[in-house]
């Protein structure tokens, strides 16, 4: 009774369909369901991704207005505008937001968007799990959100240090609320992480082979192996913290055998490749905008993969320097002093990279080459004092202060959400199909240059004059407040090119120049798609033959045929050298994601007032991937040839 | 104007509003964090009576309420002060040793957090201390909500988790409800 | 640039890392001017690089990648990355030879200062041989000019971090886990310490001050804290020692030679004698004092010491009492 | 928009692989590189906080008993054998000795868990006694809960595999149902090595 290959739909010699017939079918097979019920069902990335990418953005716009009204406070000594508890509950706030609300997902969410286009996919190679990982992401966030406003915003910190964050420090649920935030942000994290891996091993276009990948897509392969070694350690920190607050265990307290330091050495493996988990996509925003407008391919393809692979490996060995004062051993010290320098060489590499392809290609000069020029001006002046703290003697010195506010916004804001936006320039014709403004984008730039710079980098020195951070307030006499004005003036001018952006957004998705499929004349895969792509991405599976295609073949990219149209099929290729190798079902829109999401979120809210919240949601999570996981059964070809066998 | 079918999404959407206003509030009171404010309860000692005898009619004495009791910072503060003023010194972590133990359902001046209160500030006889005058009404407040939290007489939301010490006793909020009990005595098993 | 910017918005140094008062923070200062300068340099040259690369005026048409010129482009790549490598490599040596000077360990002869970090002060303790020669007394330290201070660092609650910038780096307080740091303070004068690691609500108003002065008027000072408070003398102090036994301040706080013993709040037996009240927040005058008293969550919100409610009377005794506990 | 030019020709291409020319081989490999990392983080936290203590277990407290954890470290090596059978008879597509195979090893795995149940009073200790109760307490839990998931993703899948709507690429679900089996039970071995073993000899 053993099975057999089936008989493929396949008859030699007939002629190949013809293409308009074959877009007929693709479009009726890929449709997306109507209604309410169809848009939570659906599993396009490009609709998931989009989602992602808009709550993403929300959560920076409300950390955004943390912060605003953190500058607000400290704009002058003695402030009584907000008092500590409300001051606390809104800086933790600000930094879980951007930490794990913003900075992460967003960047996930744009590769979960890009990834597939730029690889020639018709989709992601898990697209139910990918639903489910928005859908947490988002009950997540919502969750921290509405217990913050009923007051129960967590409010020891985003690195939640034990004890503060214990359950002798920090009474009531706040706390609680942050360790499963965290958790529901790291299960989505790391689903997308194994579905952007593989994706890119498994699903790339035939003939693009590991060297001829697009340098994003290698960037965004390094942060997804990241995320997958990284995130597994906060999400097991904040379980022992619940542990410790819930049930009473004591990984952290020092009267039974606990440790304090166990929390930071936890945290810190996963906070410091936090950082790069958030900026080597960044990288692959610049490198693309970089190629396409000095019209050139980047210089140093393989320096460039090998330094952000260099950089994945590096940043796992530095998370001791955020350590520097608990009182390690000196010896220990150097040893992350050391690695801490060392990498910022495969950084020195990718800028020189960049500025080689500068030099020898055709610039020109649209918004998001200038958020590309900016970022490099941000990032150099991060990286260098991020090269000063990892000098141990100086470190104890700004260690906690507003120094370190201002390198890490360097680094984050520089380093990060300058190619974001750049990436969101570049990006928005090809997601809406028409073209931002260039107008309203230059000033939008500017404005975020300048009032990055006015907010930040007075904060140096408010460091190196002693003012340690999270404070809700200094006392006049020592003197901070001048600087202090300075950069909360710094803010409103951030603020104020925020808000051009959201206009130009709002006016260009009425009224912006439609976009072809290839406004800038780039060269990835993405561009050959029309704007906005089709469900199906592309008619025909592109064949790759360069790391250019689209500037190799700009009139008539070469692919294959023989997908089934009738059902949701997709192409599967090899790891190394993407050559054809098998077709793969592609599932259909399913509620189910959404109510697994549900059960996932009642499992850990319910779980923070009551242990039976385990047995509860463990027995709806098992229903939910139940009805997941249970075949329909709509393809009957296949289903006949295992009943004819058995 | 109003249609029925309006007035009635209005209805829905007024107790919807009404849910969520309620749900704030008791999250409210358990997060608050409330540094200058005192509970109304704590304007005055309230006289508890000692005796069951009363001049004219028979009349019942309104029980006070302890919004501390609804409030999980207040009940950790009172966990400290409970330490700190050395109460364990006679009632160890509720275990009772010289004192009565605190962490079952027996009581003998009353379990109501009006018959701590006065408990606290009045003393009683035979070795409780009187801290009129020592405390604030406010830290005598926080108390009394920590003291009936250690027999699981508060919400388990509200009740404290384990302290950073050794461990001597399983954490408040882990405790069942005890029905109190009123006893003359401790029960004979717990008396030193 | 700071030195511009110090001198333009007039920032007092007594708690900065910009002007180090012990060898330490003298070390830390230098690693931090040859790094800015380097920083500055490097940053230059590279946004020179960038700008020229973007605007350098180009023949109407260049050939895009030419072999000859993207291996001469390979070879100022790679020269760059070595560079920048030989930078790092001097600051790592630099820093490594920096922090053994900053951690080598105190000499023999250094004070021994116990410092140990409560929710939201700070509680200092001189030892000596003597038990009844100990003192103890609160946010503020007193130390010899010229001599080595080795503080034993302690928490009881949560993580606080202890930070006199002008004179050493911060280093951390954590309980289970007993750190010490020295320093030395070669000019007389007051320095700042902030909390800088944050601890909860009142980790803005949790400071210290290091008073560096003479051995000599060190030495007095020493002996002075070791004494015990003065009996009163008139109707109006004995009456503010009465308030203090009989209300709730005794619960928190000690006085030596009197009943009051306890260690809950810092110890006030020479209270008059300490610059300031609350951490560091005010200076310790009387009216300050007795708005303290009266109504602390004002200043401090969430601060441990709860309100008063004193007769007028009964506060003005205990004013004039605490200010003869010098 | 761009054109395309037809130059091959997929039709004679499988549906159904195994190994790692499945995409979800790899997304098991994804999970099992998350889970592996989870325990390794517990293991970790087991050595880490071993250093606050003098003695170990800590005065008072009984070293675990090792009977019923002994032997349920043989039973998950011994596992793997009915596990790999399953996984050779999907790869030759063989429908009805995957069928037995999958019962039988529910069936084993169902028995893990009421195992694993006896081995927390094994271990002798309450999660909040003290750090070593805790850390033991955790790994214990962490693979546990695996174990548990394992079971019910077993049972959903044995049921499936005799459902009306069963396709042939399902078995290939076999297959990785398989790799995350070794993958369980073989990492119990050092975990059982740490939790149950290293109190007599630390």
């Amino acid at each position: 009774m053993s099975l057999t290959v089936p008989a493929v739909p396949h008859e030699p010699g007939r002629a190949p369909e013809s293409a308009a017939e074959v877009v007929g079918r693709l479009e009726d097979t890929w449709r997306a369901r109507p209604g309410l019920r169809g848009w939570l069902s659906s599993v396009d990335h490009k609709s998931i991704g989009k989602r992602y990418i808009i709550t993403a953005f929300v959560f920076f716009l409300l950390g955004g207005i943390e912060a605003a009204v953190m500058r607000a406070q400290l704009a002058r000594p003695e402030n009584g505008l907000i008092g500590p508890d409300a001051y606390n509950q809104i800086f933790t706030m600000h930094g879980t937001t951007m930490m794990f609300l913003f900075a992460v997902p967003v960047m996930d969410a744009v590769g979960l968007y890009l990834v597939p286009l730029m690889i020639g996919g018709r989709n992601v190679a898990f697209p139910r799990l990918n639903a489910y990982g928005y859908w947490v992401y988002l009950f997540g966030g919502a969750f921290l959100y509405v217990m913050f406003f009923l007051n129960t915003g967590p409010d020891t910190g985003w690195f939640s240090y034990v004890p503060l964050a214990g359950p002798e420090f920090s009474p009531g649920k706040r706390v609680d609320v942050w360790a499963q935030t965290v958790t529901f942000t790291e299960i989505s994290a790391l689903v997308a992480s194994v579905e952007l891996i593989v994706t890119i091993f498994k699903t790339r276009a035939p003939g693009m082979t590991l060297n001829r990948m697009p340098l994003y897509v290698w960037s965004m392969l390094v942060q997804s192996f990241m995320v997958l070694f990284a995130m597994p350690w906060v999400a097991s920190a904040s379980m022992f913290l619940a542990m410790d607050r819930l049930v009473g265990t004591h990984f952290f307290n020092p009267a039974e055998g606990g440790d304090a330091l166990l929390w930071q050495h936890l945290f810190w493996f996963f906070g410091h490749p936090e950082v790069y988990i958030i900026f080597v996509p960044a990288l692959g925003f610049v490198s693309s905008i970089v190629a396409t407008f000095t019209r050139r391919p980047v210089f140093g393809y393989p320096a460039m993969v090998l330094s952000m692979v260099a950089t994945g490996f590096l940043a796992f060995g530095l998370w001791v320097h955020h350590m520097f004062v608990t009182g390690i051993p000196q010896l220990g010290a150097s040893f992350f002093t050391a690695a801490s320098m060392m990498i910022a060489i495969p950084s020195g590499v990718q800028i020189f990279c960049w500025i080689a392809t500068i030099w020898s290609g055709r610039p020109r000069f649209a918004v998001p080459f200038l958020f590309v020029l900016g970022f490099v001006a941000l990032f150099l002046i991060g990286g260098f004092t991020g090269v000063m703290i990892a000098s141990v003697p100086f470190d104890t010195q700004v260690h906690d202060t507003f120094f370190i506010v201002a390198h890490f916004h360097y680094v984050l804001i520089g380093g990060a959400v300058f190619p974001l936006f750049g990436a969101f320039y570049y990006w928005f014709p090809k997601v809406t199909g028409r073209m931002l403004d260039e107008r309203l984008g230059r000033w939008n730039f500017w404005l975020f240059f300048i009032g990055m710079n006015v907010t930040f980098f007075p904060m140096h020195e408010l460091g190196l004059l002693g003012m340690p951070r999270r404070v809700y307030t200094y006392l006049p006499e020592t003197g901070w407040g001048g600087l202090n004005l300075l950069a909360s003036i710094g803010a409103v001018t951030i603020a104020v090119s925020v808000v051009v952006f959201l206009v130009n957004v709002a006016r260009s998705l009425r009224v912006g120049e439609a976009a072809g499929a290839n406004p800038w004349g780039a060269d990835t895969l993405e561009w050959a798609a029309t704007s906005p792509p089709r469900p199906y991405n592309f008619a025909f599976t592109p064949v790759v033959e360069s790391r250019e295609p689209m500037w190799q073949h700009p009139a008539e990219l070469p692919a294959v045929e023989g997908l089934r149209t009738d059902v949701r099929e997709v192409l599967v290729t090899t790891l190394l050298d993407a050559e054809p190798d098998s077709r793969h079902r592609h599932p259909e829109p399913t509620i189910w994601p959404l109510i697994a999401a549900i059960a996932t979120a009642v499992l850990f809210i319910t779980l923070i007032f009551t242990p039976w919240g385990a047995v509860i949601g463990t027995v709806l999570l098992f229903l939910a991937f139940v009805g997941w996981a249970w075949p329909r059964g709509k393809d009957h070809q296949e289903q006949l040839m295992i009943e004819a066998e058995s | 104007m109003s249609s029925p079918s309006r007035s009635g999404c209005r209805r829905r959407r007024e107790l919807l509003a009404a849910v969520l206003l309620a749900a704030a509030l008791s999250a409210c009171q358990r997060e608050d964090r409330r540094f200058r404010t005192w509970p109304p309860a704590a304007s005055a000692i309230p006289a508890v009576r000692q005796s069951e005898l009363q001049p004219g009619p028979t009349t019942r004495d309104l029980t006070v309420r302890n919004e501390y009791g609804d409030n999980a910072w207040a009940v950790s503060e009172g966990k400290r002060l409970y330490n700190q003023f050395n109460c364990s010194g006679c009632h160890f972590q509720g275990g009772g040793g010289i004192g009565p133990p605190l962490m079952d359902s027996q009581w003998i001046y009353g379990s109501q957090p009006e018959n701590i209160f006065a408990t606290i500030v009045e003393g009683r006889p035979n070795g409780m201390p009187s801290f009129r005058g020592k405390l604030g009404n406010d830290q005598v407040w926080k108390l009394v909500a920590y003291v009936r939290s250690m027999s699981g007489l508060l919400a388990k939301d509200v009740a404290s988790g384990r302290n950073d010490d050794m461990q001597v006793r399983s954490q408040e909020q882990s405790t069942e409800k005890a029905r109190p009990v009123q006893s003359a005595v401790p029960p004979a098993s717990q008396r030193p | 640039m700071s030195a511009v910017l110090q001198a333009v918005l007039q920032f007092p140094g007594a708690h900065s890392a910009l002007k180090p008062a012990g060898p330490q923070a003298r070390i830390a200062e230098g690693l931090w001017n040859s790094m800015y300068a380097t920083a500055i340099v490097v940053f230059l040259l590279v946004m020179a690089a960038l700008l020229w690369a973007a605007f350098r005026r180009r023949r109407a048409e260049e050939p895009a990648p030419d072999p000859a010129r993207e291996r001469r482009m390979r070879r100022v790549v790679a020269a760059a990355v070595g560079i920048t490598t030989i930078v790092l490599f001097t600051f790592l040596v630099s820093d490594i030879s920096a922090g053994r000077a900053v951690t080598a360990t105190p000499g023999k002869d250094a004070i021994q200062i116990i410092v140990t970090g409560h929710q939201w002060w700070w509680e200092v303790q001189y030892r000596d041989s003597v038990p009844q020669r100990w003192v103890t007394t609160a946010n503020e330290i007193h130390v010899p000019v010229g001599r080595q201070v080795a503080v034993e660092l302690r928490s009881t609650d949560v993580i606080h971090s202890f930070w006199p910038p002008n004179l050493t780096g911060k280093r951390d307080l954590i309980p289970g886990n007993e750190n010490s740091l020295w320093f030395q303070a070669d000019s007389a004068g007051v320095y700042r310490a902030e909390c800088a690691e944050y601890c909860g609500h009142e980790h803005a108003k949790m400071a210290l001050l290091v008073v560096a002065q003479s051995p000599d008027s060190f030495a007095r000072w020493l002996t002075q804290q070791r004494d015990t408070a003065h009996t009163p003398a008139d109707s109006l102090t004995s009456r503010g020692q009465e308030v203090f036994l009989s209300s709730a301040c005794a619960m928190c706080h000690s006085i030596a030679g009197t009943p009051a013993g306890s260690r809950v709040g810092p110890d006030l037996t020479h209270l008059a004698g300490r610059a300031t009240i609350a951490a560091g927040t005010l200076p310790n005058t009387r009216g300050n004092l007795a708005g303290w008293i009266v109504d602390p969550q004002r200043i401090k919100p969430g601060a441990r010491m709860p309100p008063n409610q004193l007769d007028p009377a009964d506060l003005r005794a205990l004013l004039a009492y605490l200010e003869t506990l010098r | 928009m761009t054109g395309f030019r037809i130059v091959a020709n997929v039709t004679e291409l499988p549906t159904t692989t195994f190994g790692h020319r499945s995409p979800m081989w790899w997304g098991t490999i994804g999970f099992i590189v998350i889970e592996g990392s989870t325990l390794f983080i517990c293991a970790i936290s087991y050595f880490y906080l071993r250093r606050n203590f003098l003695n170990w277990p800590p005065e008072g407290v009984f070293r675990p008993a090792l009977t019923v954890a002994t032997v349920q470290a043989a039973l998950m090596v011994l596992s793997n054998i009915p596990m790999a059978m399953v996984d050779r008879a999907a790869r030759r597509l063989d429908l009805r000795a995957v069928r037995v195979g999958m019962v039988v090893c529910t069936l084993l795995a169902l028995v893990m868990c009421v195992l694993r149940a006896l081995e927390f009073e094994a271990l002798n200790v309450r999660w909040d006694s003290n750090a070593y109760g805790t850390v033991a307490w955790a790994v214990l839990t962490a693979h546990a809960t695996l174990l548990l998931l394992e079971t019910l993703e077993s049972l959903v899948f044995t049921a499936l595999l005799f459902s009306p709507n069963l396709e042939q690429r399902d078995l290939a679900g076999a297959s990785d149902n398989a790799l995350y089996w070794y993958f369980l039970t073989l990492v119990w071995i050092p975990l059982y090595a740490i939790v149950f073993l290293s109190p007599y000899v630390m």
